[in-house]
């Protein structure tokens, strides 16, 4: 689950770690009144669940309150669309209104979980306000990587060592590593998947001020940590990813036209890789788990239909724990409650086989069976 | 004899009276499996099926019914502690099906299974089976597979399936198939699994299917370059999602070069495995193998 | 550094473990009032920093507030002789008053470190209330020992183990689990070196409640907890242990006539045991550190020649870090201070050597020099 | 040649620009030792008395000065600090000085090394002296060893010190003297220490000092009785001390059955170490055992 910048910088400042003046405005006329009282000029950065909006307009600087009245007006209520969002992006529904900072150097810090360690790692670049990803392919010797072990948390003499490899002058270098251990307990304490301040700036003055920050919590954990599950802001997702993550459903949007239910993620993935190689396009990825029941099936298969994109449907399901018969009976009461009649390839194996395909058969649907996963992608890419 | 599992393997069930346990429970004693026990704190004395006794404890079923293998089913905040349980008691195979075990959970779990005579597989995993042994600790069909010399080894359930599903379409049977796990934090990467093949006697080539996502696959392909005598078929999927998104499973999400495809399969290739072109020649690519062995 | 059982009742309370209604009260009219508004019926405890003051009047049972205000006159600046005081006893400046508990079932708890695991074990008994010591040695299969993994905490199949060793019925189950695993947090968060409730009661209606408490916190941690620094109560204390404990010297009051000053732990039990094998009785245990200047051993000695049942003094020094000359001129400052002519054998070795046996030799004290251990016992059995 | 040190050993000193580290850093540079390096954060660059390079981190002493001993004499607050730097670069020997390291500190240090190629000696300690090699890792007086072929091990400083005093002036020189420390939490057990003896060529007897207090002396019996094949001599101190009284170290505290004199007198006598009578009989005891051996 992702948090909003102005949300994840409250809880840096909580763990002690300084970041601008800021005032969260949701109206024009709040933007105006924040940069007023900031003295008359602020930075005004649109609030959205997706990076690169420096580059598309979602942040820009104001010289006056008026102006801040202009902008703001011009960025609430729109869409952003950068290079991480799709074609139609993100609504803007409130700002952040900041005092401009004197920046010095603009530094990189994050911590994430490194899965060949096993554990949590931080990763700081002297290059901080670039994208790190670009960093990191481009000059990957400016990227440095530092291990947590777990039972000593973020150690003092590893502190020392990046901030001497981020060439943190002294006046400065006691701040830079106390945001390093307070981003580290944020980490652990709030079951982050990522924390990131990018960049993390030192004024003229020598104060280290976390500018930007892009924290991350790990669904998996969000059980635990009932206070920050509200911050959820469902206007960021896509729409039918949310109401497929309500639902437990693992989807995800993509731009073709063949609607995929699958069970399980490696075969949905699968699917889609053989889809693509006959020629079709997937609508979307779709893994509908393994214990689902009829009715969970049925859901995913609707989440499916009400994509407008989608004319055809291509069901790839490996009965296990899902057996086919319950499969089979969650496509027909999709089918049905929507009214729909879009071509179905059904590719089934496993338990309760001959059952499921006879419901189906049944069904009075447009329905072509597949016994392979070769024949399942020929016949969806004519099935239209 | 395969990998992980034999005749002597005693398995208990922990969460056995849970829906997704017992259902399983089930299915892995039909299979032929030895369920000895199972674990469900507060129900102990019952029996299951009114023949799998029940523990309050792992400690009492390794005690009373000799359980030499954990499978666990208990729901993921709980994972942690039935997985620590086992070990504790000195369960030496352990097998976690729960998907969803928070992250920081398992970096803990991790650090102290570290140097422990004990084997984790998953968590989030469907589990392995052994169909010479009769084994099946997982919740994969066992009906799909038939006794053979070919080891398959994956991260995902349902794939691992689809291989082993065209492998015994055509005759081809296996003398062990494990799934890992597609979680961030697992307790057995595939070089660990690849090294077990490696040294049985009874598995003549491997059937290896990776995913985009991380760079296990890359670790895999080194130790296939430098240890592995026997000969490795590989796929990769995942090669048309598209970049920065979220496939399911935590861990097949492109982040950088390393994580993508074509950088896994040209690793793989380059140590000297076969790739299989796409998902559905998994069966064909290991018979063509097969049949240049000899 | 001990914590009375009103304070560390208090930490129990913030932890969410439940405790008996009470009350501190430092004089008789408190105890009263305070009974009063029990209902008329409470319990007086005794705050000091001792076991078994129910052994000796300290814990008594009141059945009406003038009770208690005679009782609590009787108590309130005396002072408890336990079987863990010295023979003059701890002050007893406070009591707490608290409500009658409905005991069922007394049960025991506590965390300490131990040796061999390297870190935490909650240790357990059924037999709550009694002397754990006594249980220990008497019925050691009554108690039970569980290692607690830093790099964990407690789990659940460990508080499950324990409570089933407890045999404590299902109903209360929960709770004591609760207890168990706050008392960890407690002791870790607290760096404490023992936290232990005895007794765990659980009452007739299947509450688990912490009928007393006992918290030692560990000195070497004290730095990073200036709150609980604060609790301190010099009144418990031997004065000159406290004393001798502010200047880091590590002093314990015996009852011999012996006055000792050594240099290092292991060489000062040794010095004991030469001294009494001589026939001798030291009057204290004193190991005056290895990085002493002269003012720090000048101090040591003082503490010493305060002690007034101190009849003569021997010093035990091996010069390694503290060096002769320094020690000399600190015995012979000290002296000085003291205007004292008690009888001195001093046994030195090691670095300036001779400059220290000068410097004593000219100081005009009455001093007996030693070469070994041996001659040092007999020169101090001869010295009075 | 002795245990842990050697001609080879490279010490680097971390807080050598402190009170301690630098008074101590020159007494193991007047006997002999190699001081190759000091850390001190912040004051790299410097020279140490105008020899010895300061550097600001554990690593860049490894890597420019070629340390591969660790002497530790920071305060007790940044110990556990030092002590994994040391770790972290790679140091396969550490000795920590520094007295009042907090309990928990070392609880997590204590699982951070386990399994990890690196020996902790302390902290609390003396630190650890091979005379023949002229190599003094820590803060006994230099001048009262001399080089030999008994081994002495204590958890104590200056009572190491007053065992030394007495087997040199009656003309016994010491393999190697090792000084464990007094802390509930330590790097080394006095049963490590045995087991180097044990194995080395040089070593011919050894003098145990215990004290009272916790159960090594007990597990220091055990191994003696089973695995020791050279003949221990061993002292016991605070048999006078009262029961429930803390002496100074943190171990000397008397708590349970096992922890008294008595006890551990009992276990080791019954385990064939020779018993030193009382603390000024150390010399005399260990010159009595050499001359019965020949």
């Amino acid at each position: 689950m992702k948090l909003h910048e102005y949300q994840a910088k409250a809880i840096l400042s909580r763990y002690g770690i300084k970041i601008p003046l800021g005032h969260v405005a949701s109206s024009p006329q709040e933007a105006q009144a924040a940069t007023q009282a900031m003295g008359g000029k602020a930075v005004l950065k649109a609030q959205v669940h997706a990076g690169g909006r420096g580059k598309v307009g979602g942040v820009k600087v104001v010289q006056s309150p008026d102006e801040a009245l202009q902008v703001a007006q011009a960025m609430l209520g729109k869409n952003l669309v950068t290079n991480q969002t799709g074609a139609s992006g993100v609504p803007v529904n409130s700002l952040l209104v900041e005092e401009l900072a004197d920046i010095k150097r603009e530094l990189y810090i994050a911590i994430t979980i490194d899965r060949g360690f096993r554990g949590p790692v931080m990763i700081i670049s002297a290059a901080g306000g670039m994208d790190i990803e670009e960093v990191s392919s481009t000059r990957p010797e400016d990227i440095h990587t530092e291990p947590i072990e777990p039972i000593l948390g973020l150690m003092p003499f590893q502190t020392r060592r990046l901030v001497q490899k981020l060439g943190i002058e002294p006046a400065a270098a006691r701040s830079a590593a106390q945001v390093m251990t307070s981003l580290y307990q944020i980490f652990v304490e709030n079951d982050c998947s990522l924390v990131e301040i990018n960049p993390l700036i030192i004024t003229g003055d020598g104060q280290v001020i976390a500018l930007d920050a892009k924290m991350d919590l790990e669904d998996d954990s969000l059980f635990r940590h009932a206070d920050l599950h509200e911050l959820r802001d469902r206007s960021q997702e896509d729409q039918l990813e949310a109401e497929a993550a309500d639902l437990d459903i693992a989807y995800v949007n993509l731009e073709g036209d063949v609607g995929c239910l699958v069970n399980g993620a490696g075969l949905a993935m699968a699917t889609l890789d053989v889809t693509n190689a006959a020629g079709a396009a997937p609508a979307n990825f779709l893994d509908v788990g393994g214990g689902a029941t009829d009715e969970k099936v049925a859901q995913a298969v609707e989440i499916i239909l009400s994509d407008p994109k989608v004319k055809r449907v291509l069901v790839n399901v490996f009965g296990g724990i899902l057996r086919c018969d319950v499969a089979a009976r969650g496509v027909v009461i999709a089918y049905q409650r929507r009214n729909s009649n879009l071509p179905l390839v059904v590719r089934m194996l496993g338990t309760n086989l001959e059952e499921g395909k006879s419901i189906l058969s049944e069904s009075g649907l447009n329905v072509t069976f597949a016994d392979t996963l070769t024949e399942a992608a020929q016949a969806i890419k004519q099935a239209i | 004899m395969g990998i992980l599992l034999n005749q002597d393997s005693r398995i208990m069930v922990q969460g056995i009276t849970g829906k997704e346990g017992s259902f399983h429970a089930r299915a892995c004693m039909a299979y032929g499996t030895k369920v000895v026990a199972g674990v469900t704190p507060g129900k102990g004395g019952q029996l299951f099926d009114d023949e799998v006794p029940v523990y309050d404890s792992v400690a009492e079923a390794v005690a009373r019914a000799g359980a030499n293998v954990s499978l666990i089913f208990v729901p993921p905040p709980f994972a942690a502690d039935a997985i620590a349980e086992s070990v504790d008691a000195g369960v030496p195979l352990i097998a976690c099906i729960t998907e969803g075990v928070p992250v920081q959970d398992m970096v803990k779990v991790a650090r102290y299974i570290e140097n422990k005579p004990v084997r984790l597989i998953g968590p989030n995993c469907p589990g392995m089976i052994n169909p010479g042994a009769q084994c099946k600790v997982g919740i994969m069909p066992g009906a799909i597979h038939m006794p053979g010399r070919v080891g398959v080894v994956s991260r995902s359930g349902t794939l691992t399936y689809e291989a082993v599903g065209q492998l015994t379409a055509l005759g081809i049977g296996q003398s062990s198939c494990v799934g890992i796990g597609g979680d961030p934090i697992i307790g057995t990467s595939f070089v660990e699994i690849l090294g077990l093949y490696n040294d049985d006697p009874d598995t003549d080539m491997v059937v290896f299917i990776g995913e985009i996502g991380g760079n296990m696959e890359q670790e895999a392909a080194a130790f296939i370059g430098e240890k592995m005598n026997k000969p490795v078929c590989a796929l990769i999927v995942g090669a048309t999602a598209p970049p920065g998104k979220r496939m399911g499973h935590a861990g097949a999400i492109i982040t950088g070069e390393s994580a993508t495809a074509a950088s896994k399969v040209k690793a793989l290739r380059e140590a000297g495995a076969t790739i299989i072109p796409t998902p559905a020649d998994i069966g064909v690519t290991a018979q063509q193998m097969l049949q240049a062995m000899g």
